[in-house]
């Protein structure tokens, strides 16, 4: 086909309401990420333009919004969404519309599991393995605990994320007593109640999938009362508020990153352009990049890749959406971690970062250490199969899976 | 559930209930008076949180003294309350006081979403946090289990001050007497020589200033979000609700129900914990049809 | 002369799809949330504010998905049907207890009841998906099933046929004596006790034709979206509703569907143009236009001297409705 | 001292007071009489600055009212009655009749010579006094509202319909209170409107007569001679 | 009008009514009948519980002790529309409008109620019972008001219109509260004329109050005399409105 004037791409993040946390800087990056390779030439020599839809609008504004991008504007890909509920409604209208659409950050692995889709990917992990990899951490590190309890937002992500991880428990480690299921609202301003009753029931383990304000509010009233000394906290999104916290996160504590990536990756840190990136990024928004802003990356990469293998597919000429489709089974690419790979269910697969916080003097705030990077396959449900129903069949053995440890290097 | 527990939830609760009842207060206050349900009533509560956050933030990172945030915690409430509460009424309400109320609410629904995006303009996305009045306090011990002082002692008292003081305010002062005046009759007041403009001007204000206050207490335990706004006003309808109209006694105990029922609900049945605020409501709603202490002003015939 | 104009406004509709193109499912999406403003409007008629009305909004959304789940290829008219008959029989259920309640108190306890049955579909998530929701598949329509392209069109012109009718029910039932019993409710309820009339059955019936509304709106927008989340309770959509109505103006049915147009068009527009500030640029309108026309849009042309007729007083609410008021402010409205 | 100079007043554009006309001295008590809707209550609430006067102006010492704002008129000594009572129901009835004076911030001798003045005029005030005012009946209503404007009207007082729906018994008393009340005070102007004129025959020695908005005659002691 | 004293049996009879509030007794002991065909007239000084006494027959408040029968059913417990309903319409000391109607439209109402006229495909304005409504007005003297806002009107006719509704829903017995008050004296004779006539030929039993003592002598067959929520004395209008007491308690030497 003929090389357009350029590749538009369609995003959908938040700007607005509490998700705008992840939104904002993931679309920063974006912007970071069109104006870098715009400067390289472009995709194949077409350079990107890109236009954003805020979430946060509400789900027909987003929709109608996404139409035309689609319809109107014709871009060529959408990176669709944040949110899983927007996911679930932006999946089958990209199906009905024929646009190729990266599934950037939402999580849910259900998404897949439920339908098969032609032009809907996801260009990083789902909740299964970004669950179970702290989990195992956890396992591994503290293998001796007897009681957990468990402090999510009330809803889908708070919910399903706790299913993971109990579902995983009572299989791989039935004797455990599950003391308190506390699920306060979502945005709720205070947990004075749920700090209280937890320091009552003194839990060996305290796991929060909270995100955003939500997780800072509740960090910083459970240290100022002293409750991270007597349980071990796994907050498996914590990553995203390490700056935010400075030093009201005590260390100690097993954050992860919903996926492999972190501004001091032990394995990327080096390469001059994570280097770019993570310093270009803080240079443009002074703060360091998150995981949102790296999912984003991958998306970018995604497309980059994607479009090369169509073109090389092509005989070098520049592909249609179809041939571009088509490419995306088995695409490798690499972001900012370790290389990933679409699995024949559209998934991706991608390995997980977790560790527990240190001070280090260079940072204001807890950076991660004793690194684990989880690889994908063994951690996530082979395509086909679905996350809970898969996770029963697990055996004791899955708890000797392990990733290869990094120590923080001073 | 020990009797030891059941204490610790009541404290927990106690501290709950003093915040929203300083954000509902003032809800109920523009209400009863105005008869204006103010929607961005939240958003004078994230814009004094977020307003705190920031000169308790600034204090603290020129080196003074951080028993200075409590302070700055009230200017800012008050600078909030003053600044954009005195403009909308100047600028927005007073132009439609005469008008359906549900034009009004429109009105303030409006302005709310404004607020809430130009909020995000001023502060970004980033959660904000405000902790020194909290830390400064330190930390109470109950049967063992650690609370902090600004939470059990500070938020309550204040709480407990703000009640007292409106009561006082409304009933006991000229200028308590005159709102309460214009509330029933705004024509009958202006002809007995009350300037109702002036005290539809002062009430509004008073109660910006509270929903302000709200907020800015909330910084030193919770993060200023986006969004935060939108989640007190819901809770702060079902206090103003469920207390009766203009009710500052039925917001207070009814802020008071909310909080403990919430808290007992961590204990009791975590799953109804969300829904605590609009049981409660629908309950005392069912046996109290215009709140706990509202009364039928019956229409003469 | 404004006969002219709405057949002028129903010809543009029937067109649109000729006009509007790739625009199409935005005009589905305006006319689906019409039918559920229209049941708002209906209850504004009486002077009651329902801040809870996505509850049958949702009904009629989740009821497609679980039919459409047991019985593949369900069809639309069946849907329907199904829709309004439950959203009707929830809506009584609901209004026996809030028909007796009044302002603010209606507004809250309704709000109540939808938060409730939020809770309640996340709760239950083996049942009802949680929040993600659950599919609702492309319905057939008398029996033919339609393409992605087809049945945009389809939909769109079963919606438009299906909120025009409900238009023009409303609008009868308002003219009817027990229509304007509602209307004379918000002005006196003692004088229609007085005169031998029920007020709370006024008030039922009204609610539970604006439950079918509402559900008929929330079918049409479930199959727009093809999906059905506990979103569509939550107390923001519920205003949303109230805020459309009362934008386009409680006069007359009409009002209903320009104040979804004009929302739906100036959110999707000002997302368009400037996706992190279209919050301020639909509050900055809301305000100019509350301003301009306290009536609403359908007073603009009146506003601007362009209407032919001077409209009766009912066009532009007055002062004396103490719709959310204090009740104790009704005794000196007297 | 009250002067209306061609008064048009409209309400929603509709035209309700057409050239109103007619001057009210010092000391002098004026019956403003009409049909039902003439306009006698929209004149009254056009002095107190309820209405939107299109044309005209209204003097009152000379100045022109409409450079008083409505809540500052009261404290030029008019003291005003409504039709309708307007009282305030969660006061007491003591605390109405006491507020203007609250708001207008006179000293303690001065209320207390006020109310006693007002006590006077109006015995049975004082046993009603503690009653929330929102339980009195039609009538008792009544006389509080007179007591109401009684505590500021020292230059210029005006009733509106001050005798309907009170019991003859009531009627007279208060017709004797208005009488008691021009002995006792005479500086001050009263204008009332009724559309009973018979019981105004002992007071009022002029009557303006109103008809569709309109000044329709002006007759000095025409009801006494009636 | 002078129809001697009354005969035949109380359509409505109310024994024993009692109800305070707080300290105020506004109706210790009322036992009253009213019989059919007759135009009770009740009179008393302010406050003494004539309109409480009307709130309670019609179901507005609920007495402390105490029974009103109408033909025979008891009434307390009843709401006002079911009241309504079995016959007795009421007319307010406080005028109650659907104020945001037209005055036709007001009536209309009452009527369809009357009527049971629930067709939602008729339009209020095209009910038969117009012409009806439209003489109603007429005989208060609001006819040509009868597209006017209610709430555009001044209080006098706002008082006439409420009695016009309560004549709409044809009742058996006719409660008016101060049915005249407001009128202005030049109209309330005319009106009133008029109106007990057509009480008379639609043999309309009513009861009102009332402070005008012509109107009272003029128009009523009877009088009963209220003082501090008790019934001081009933009788023929010239002998009760004679009585030393009554003219020291309520009419005033
Ligand atoms: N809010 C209003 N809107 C429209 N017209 C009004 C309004 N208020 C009063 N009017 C009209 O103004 C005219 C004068 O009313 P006003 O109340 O002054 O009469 P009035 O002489 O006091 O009558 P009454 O003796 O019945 O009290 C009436 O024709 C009435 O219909
Ligand atoms: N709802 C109520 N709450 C408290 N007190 C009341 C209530 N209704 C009436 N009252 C009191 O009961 C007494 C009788 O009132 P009612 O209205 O029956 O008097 P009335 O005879 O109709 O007087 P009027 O001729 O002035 O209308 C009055 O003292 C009044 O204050
Ligand atoms: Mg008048
Ligand atoms: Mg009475």
């Amino acid at each position: 086909a003929e090389k357009p004037a350029e590749l538009k791409i369609g995003i959908t993040t938040y700007a607005s309401g509490p998700a705008s946390v992840f939104g904002v800087p993931a679309r920063s990056a974006a912007e970071m990420l069109a104006e870098q390779i715009n400067a390289r030439g472009g995709i194949q020599g077409v350079p990107v333009s890109l236009n954003f839809v805020d979430e946060g609008a509400g789900v027909e504004t987003l929709t109608s919004e996404y139409r035309r991008l689609v319809d109107q504007v014709g871009v060529d890909v959408m990176f669709a969404s944040i949110s899983s509920g927007v996911c679930n409604n932006v999946a089958p209208l990209a199906e009905d519309l024929e646009v190729l659409n990266f599934m950037w950050d939402c999580g849910t692995q259900r998404i897949f599991e439920e339908e098969d889709y032609d032009w809907v990917y996801r260009t990083q992990a789902n909740a299964t393995p970004e669950i179970l990899a702290p989990l195992l951490y956890l396992l591994e590190t503290r293998p001796d605990f007897k009681t957990v309890a468990v402090v999510n937002q009330d809803y889908a992500w708070g919910r399903d994320s706790w299913n993971i991880f109990s579902t995983a428990l009572k299989t791989l480690k039935p004797d455990v007593e599950i003391v308190a299921e506390l699920f306060p609202a979502f945005g709720a301003p205070d947990y004075s109640a749920e700090v209280s009753r937890l320091q009552a029931l003194a839990p060996d383990v305290i796991l929060s999938t909270s995100w955003g304000g939500d997780l800072d509010t509740f960090v910083r009233q459970a240290n100022q009362r002293g409750l991270f000394a007597n349980s071990q906290f796994v907050l498996p999104l914590a990553e995203s508020s390490l700056e935010r916290l400075g030093a009201d996160l005590p260390e100690g504590v097993i954050v992860g990153a919903r996926g492999d990536h972190y501004f001091l990756h032990p394995e990327r840190r080096g390469d001059e352009d994570f280097k770019a990136f993570t310093e270009g990024f803080r240079k443009r928004t002074g703060a360091w990049p998150i995981y949102s802003a790296f999912h984003m990356a991958q998306a970018f990469a995604a497309l980059e890749a994607v479009y090369d293998k169509a073109t090389k597919a092509n005989g070098g000429e520049w592909p249609d959406h179809e041939q571009v489709r088509e490419a995306m089974d088995g695409l490798e690419f690499r972001g900012f971690g370790r290389p990933l790979k679409i699995r024949e269910d559209n998934q991706g697969v991608e390995a997980q970062l977790v560790g527990v916080t240190v001070s280090d003097p260079a940072y204001p705030f807890r950076v991660i250490d004793k690194m684990e990077i989880y690889p994908a396959e063994p951690i996530m449900a082979p395509a086909g199969e679905e996350s809970i129903e898969w996770i029963k069949t697990l055996k004791p053995d899955f708890l000797a899976t392990r990733g290869d440890r990094f120590d923080h290097a001073r | 559930m020990t009797l030891n527990l059941a204490f610790i939830a009541l404290l927990d609760g106690l501290s709950y209930a003093s915040l929203i009842f300083l954000v509902a207060v003032g809800l109920t206050l523009i209400f009863g008076v105005l008869g204006v349900l103010n929607v961005a009533h939240g958003s004078l509560y994230a814009l004094g949180a977020y307003t705190a956050a920031t000169f308790g933030g600034q204090l603290v990172a020129a080196g003074w003294s951080p028993w200075l945030t409590y302070p700055a915690l009230v200017a800012a409430a008050l600078c909030v309350g003053l600044v954009v509460g005195g403009l909308m009424e100047r600028l927005l309400l007073r132009r439609i006081y005469d008008k359906d109320p549900v034009l009004q609410l429109l009105v303030t629904f409006a302005v709310f979403m404004m607020l809430e995006n130009v909020q995000r303009m001023i502060w970004g996305v980033q959660p904000y946090y405000m902790a020194s009045p909290l830390q400064l306090l330190g930390n109470v011990s109950v049967f063992g289990i650690n609370y902090t002082a600004y939470q059990t002692i500070v938020l309550p008292v204040l709480a407990l001050a703000a009640l007292l003081g409106l009561r006082f305010f409304l009933r006991r002062t000229d200028a308590g007497a005159q709102i309460m005046a214009v509330t029933e009759d705004r024509e009958a007041a202006t002809a007995i020589g009350i300037d109702a403009t002036r005290v539809y001007f002062v009430t509004f204000v008073v109660g910006a200033i509270l929903a302000a206050l709200g907020g800015a207490l909330a910084t030193p335990t919770t993060s200023v979000v986006p969004g935060m706004g939108a989640n007190m006003i819901v809770l702060s309808f079902a206090v103003a609700a469920s207390a009766g109209l203009g009710q500052i006694e039925g917001a207070a105990l009814s802020a008071l129900i909310i909080g403990m029922a919430r808290s007992f609900a961590v204990y009791l049945a975590p799953e109804f914990e969300v829904l605590m605020p609009y049981l409660i409501m629908v309950v005392i709603l069912l046996f109290r049809p215009y709140g706990l202490f509202g009364t039928v002003q019956a229409r003469k015939i | 002369m404004r006969r002219a104009a709405l057949l002028v406004v129903v010809a543009l509709l029937l067109a649109l799809p000729f006009l509007a193109g790739p625009m199409l499912t935005l005009g589905t999406i305006v006319l689906a949330k019409a039918l559920a403003v229209l049941g708002v409007f209906l209850l504004l008629q009486a002077g009651q504010v329902s801040f809870g009305h996505g509850m049958f909004f949702a009904v009629g959304a989740y009821s497609a998905a679980y039919i459409g789940a047991a019985w593949r290829g369900a069809d639309l008219l069946v849907l329907a049907v199904a829709a309004a008959g439950l959203s009707a029989l929830a809506g009584l259920v609901v209004g026996l207890f809030v028909a007796r309640y009044r302002s603010i108190f209606f507004g809250m306890l309704n709000l109540a009841f939808s938060m409730v049955l939020f809770a309640v579909l996340e709760k239950f998530f083996h049942l009802t998906g949680g929040t993600d929701g659950m599919r609702i598949r492309r319905p057939t329509l008398l029996g033919f099933e339609f393409g992605r392209g087809s049945f945009d069109l389809v939909l769109y012109y079963f919606v438009l046929g299906l909120s025009l009718l409900c238009a023009l029910l409303v609008w009868q039932y308002l003219r009817s004596p027990i229509g304007q019993a509602l209307k004379a409710l918000k002005s006196n309820e003692t004088r229609l006790e007085y005169i031998g009339l029920s007020a709370r059955n006024t008030v039922l019936a009204a609610y539970v034709l604006s439950a079918v509304l509402c559900g008929l709106g929330g079918l049409s927008l479930g199959i727009v979206q093809g999906l059905a989340t506990p979103d569509y309770t939550f107390w923001t959509r519920s205003s949303e509703f109230v805020f459309i109505a009362v934008l386009g103006g409680t006069g007359h049915v009409v009002g209903a569907f320009a104040g979804s147009l004009v929302y739906e068009a100036v959110r999707f527009y000002a997302a368009a143009l400037l996706d992190d500030s279209w919050q301020l640029i639909l509050g900055a309108v809301l305000i100019a236009i509350i301003l301009g026309a306290p009536g609403g849009i359908i007073d603009l042309p009146r506003r601007f001297g362009l209407a032919g007729r001077k409209r009766k007083a009912e066009a532009a609410p007055t002062d004396a409705a103490p719709a959310m008021r204090a009740p104790y402010r009704e005794g000196a409205a007297s | 001292m009250l002067t209306f100079e061609r008064v048009d007043v409209s309400i929603q554009r509709i035209p309700i007071l057409r050239g109103i006309d007619f001057a009210v001295r010092e000391r002098e008590t004026v019956a403003l009489v009409g049909r039902n809707g003439a306009g006698k209550t929209t004149t009254l609430r056009s002095v107190m600055g309820f209405t939107d006067i299109v044309g005209g102006r209204i003097l009152f010492q000379g100045e022109d009212i409409a450079r008083v704002a409505p809540h500052d008129r009261p404290a030029l000594g008019i003291g005003y009655a409504p039709e309708d009572r307007r009282l305030f129901s969660r006061f007491t009835v003591e605390e109405n009749v006491l507020l203007p004076a609250r708001v207008a911030k006179l000293d303690a001798s001065e209320t207390q010579r006020r109310l006693a003045r007002i006590y006077e005029v109006l015995p049975e005030l004082r046993d009603l006094g503690p009653r929330p005012a929102g339980s009195v009946s039609g009538g008792q209503g009544k006389m509080v509202a007179l007591g109401r404007a009684l505590m500021l009207a020292t230059r210029l007082l005006l009733l509106d319909e001050p005798f309907q729906g009170l019991a003859p018994v009531l009627a007279n008393r208060y017709a004797e209170a208005l009488g008691r009340l021009r002995d006792l005070a005479p500086e001050i102007a009263v204008i009332i409107t009724e559309s009973n004129p018979a019981l105004l025959r002992r007071f009022a020695e002029r009557t303006v007569t109103v008809e569709r908005g309109a000044i329709a005659s002006d007759e000095t002691a025409s009801i006494a001679a009636a | 009008m002078r129809a001697a004293s009354p005969s035949g049996s109380p359509l409505l009879s109310a024994r024993g009514l009692e109800i305070r509030f707080g300290g105020v007794v506004a109706a210790n002991g009322i036992d009253l009948d009213v019989f059919e065909h007759e135009n009770l007239a009740i009179i008393g000084p302010n406050g003494a519980g004539k309109t409480t006494f009307l709130n309670i027959c019609t179901g507005y408040l609920t007495p402390q002790a105490g029974s009103v029968r109408f033909e025979g059913g008891e009434l307390i417990g009843q709401p006002p529309r079911r009241i309504t309903r079995l016959g007795i319409a009421r007319a307010f000391q406080i005028p109650q409008l659907f104020t945001e109607h037209t005055v036709l439209e007001n009536m209309l109402l009452a009527a369809a109620v009357r009527e049971r006229s629930w067709n939602p495909f008729r339009s209020l304005a095209s009910l038969p019972q117009r012409g009806e409504m439209l003489e109603l007005l007429d005989l208060v003297g609001c006819a040509d008001l009868h597209d006017k806002r209610a709430a555009d009107l001044p209080e006098g006719q706002r008082k006439l219109v409420d009695i016009a509704i309560a004549l709409a829903l044809k009742p058996r017995l006719l409660l008016m509260d101060e049915p005249t008050s407001g009128v202005a004296s030049a109209d309330k004779f005319a009106v009133m004329e008029i109106l007990v006539s057509a009480l008379r030929t639609a043999k309309v039993s009513s009861v009102f109050v009332e402070h005008d003592m012509e109107m009272v002598t003029r128009y009523a067959s009877r009088v009963a005399v209220w003082s501090q929520g008790k019934i001081q004395m009933t009788g023929e209008p010239t002998r009760v409105l004679s009585d030393p007491d009554v003219i020291r308690t309520v009419i005033g030497g």
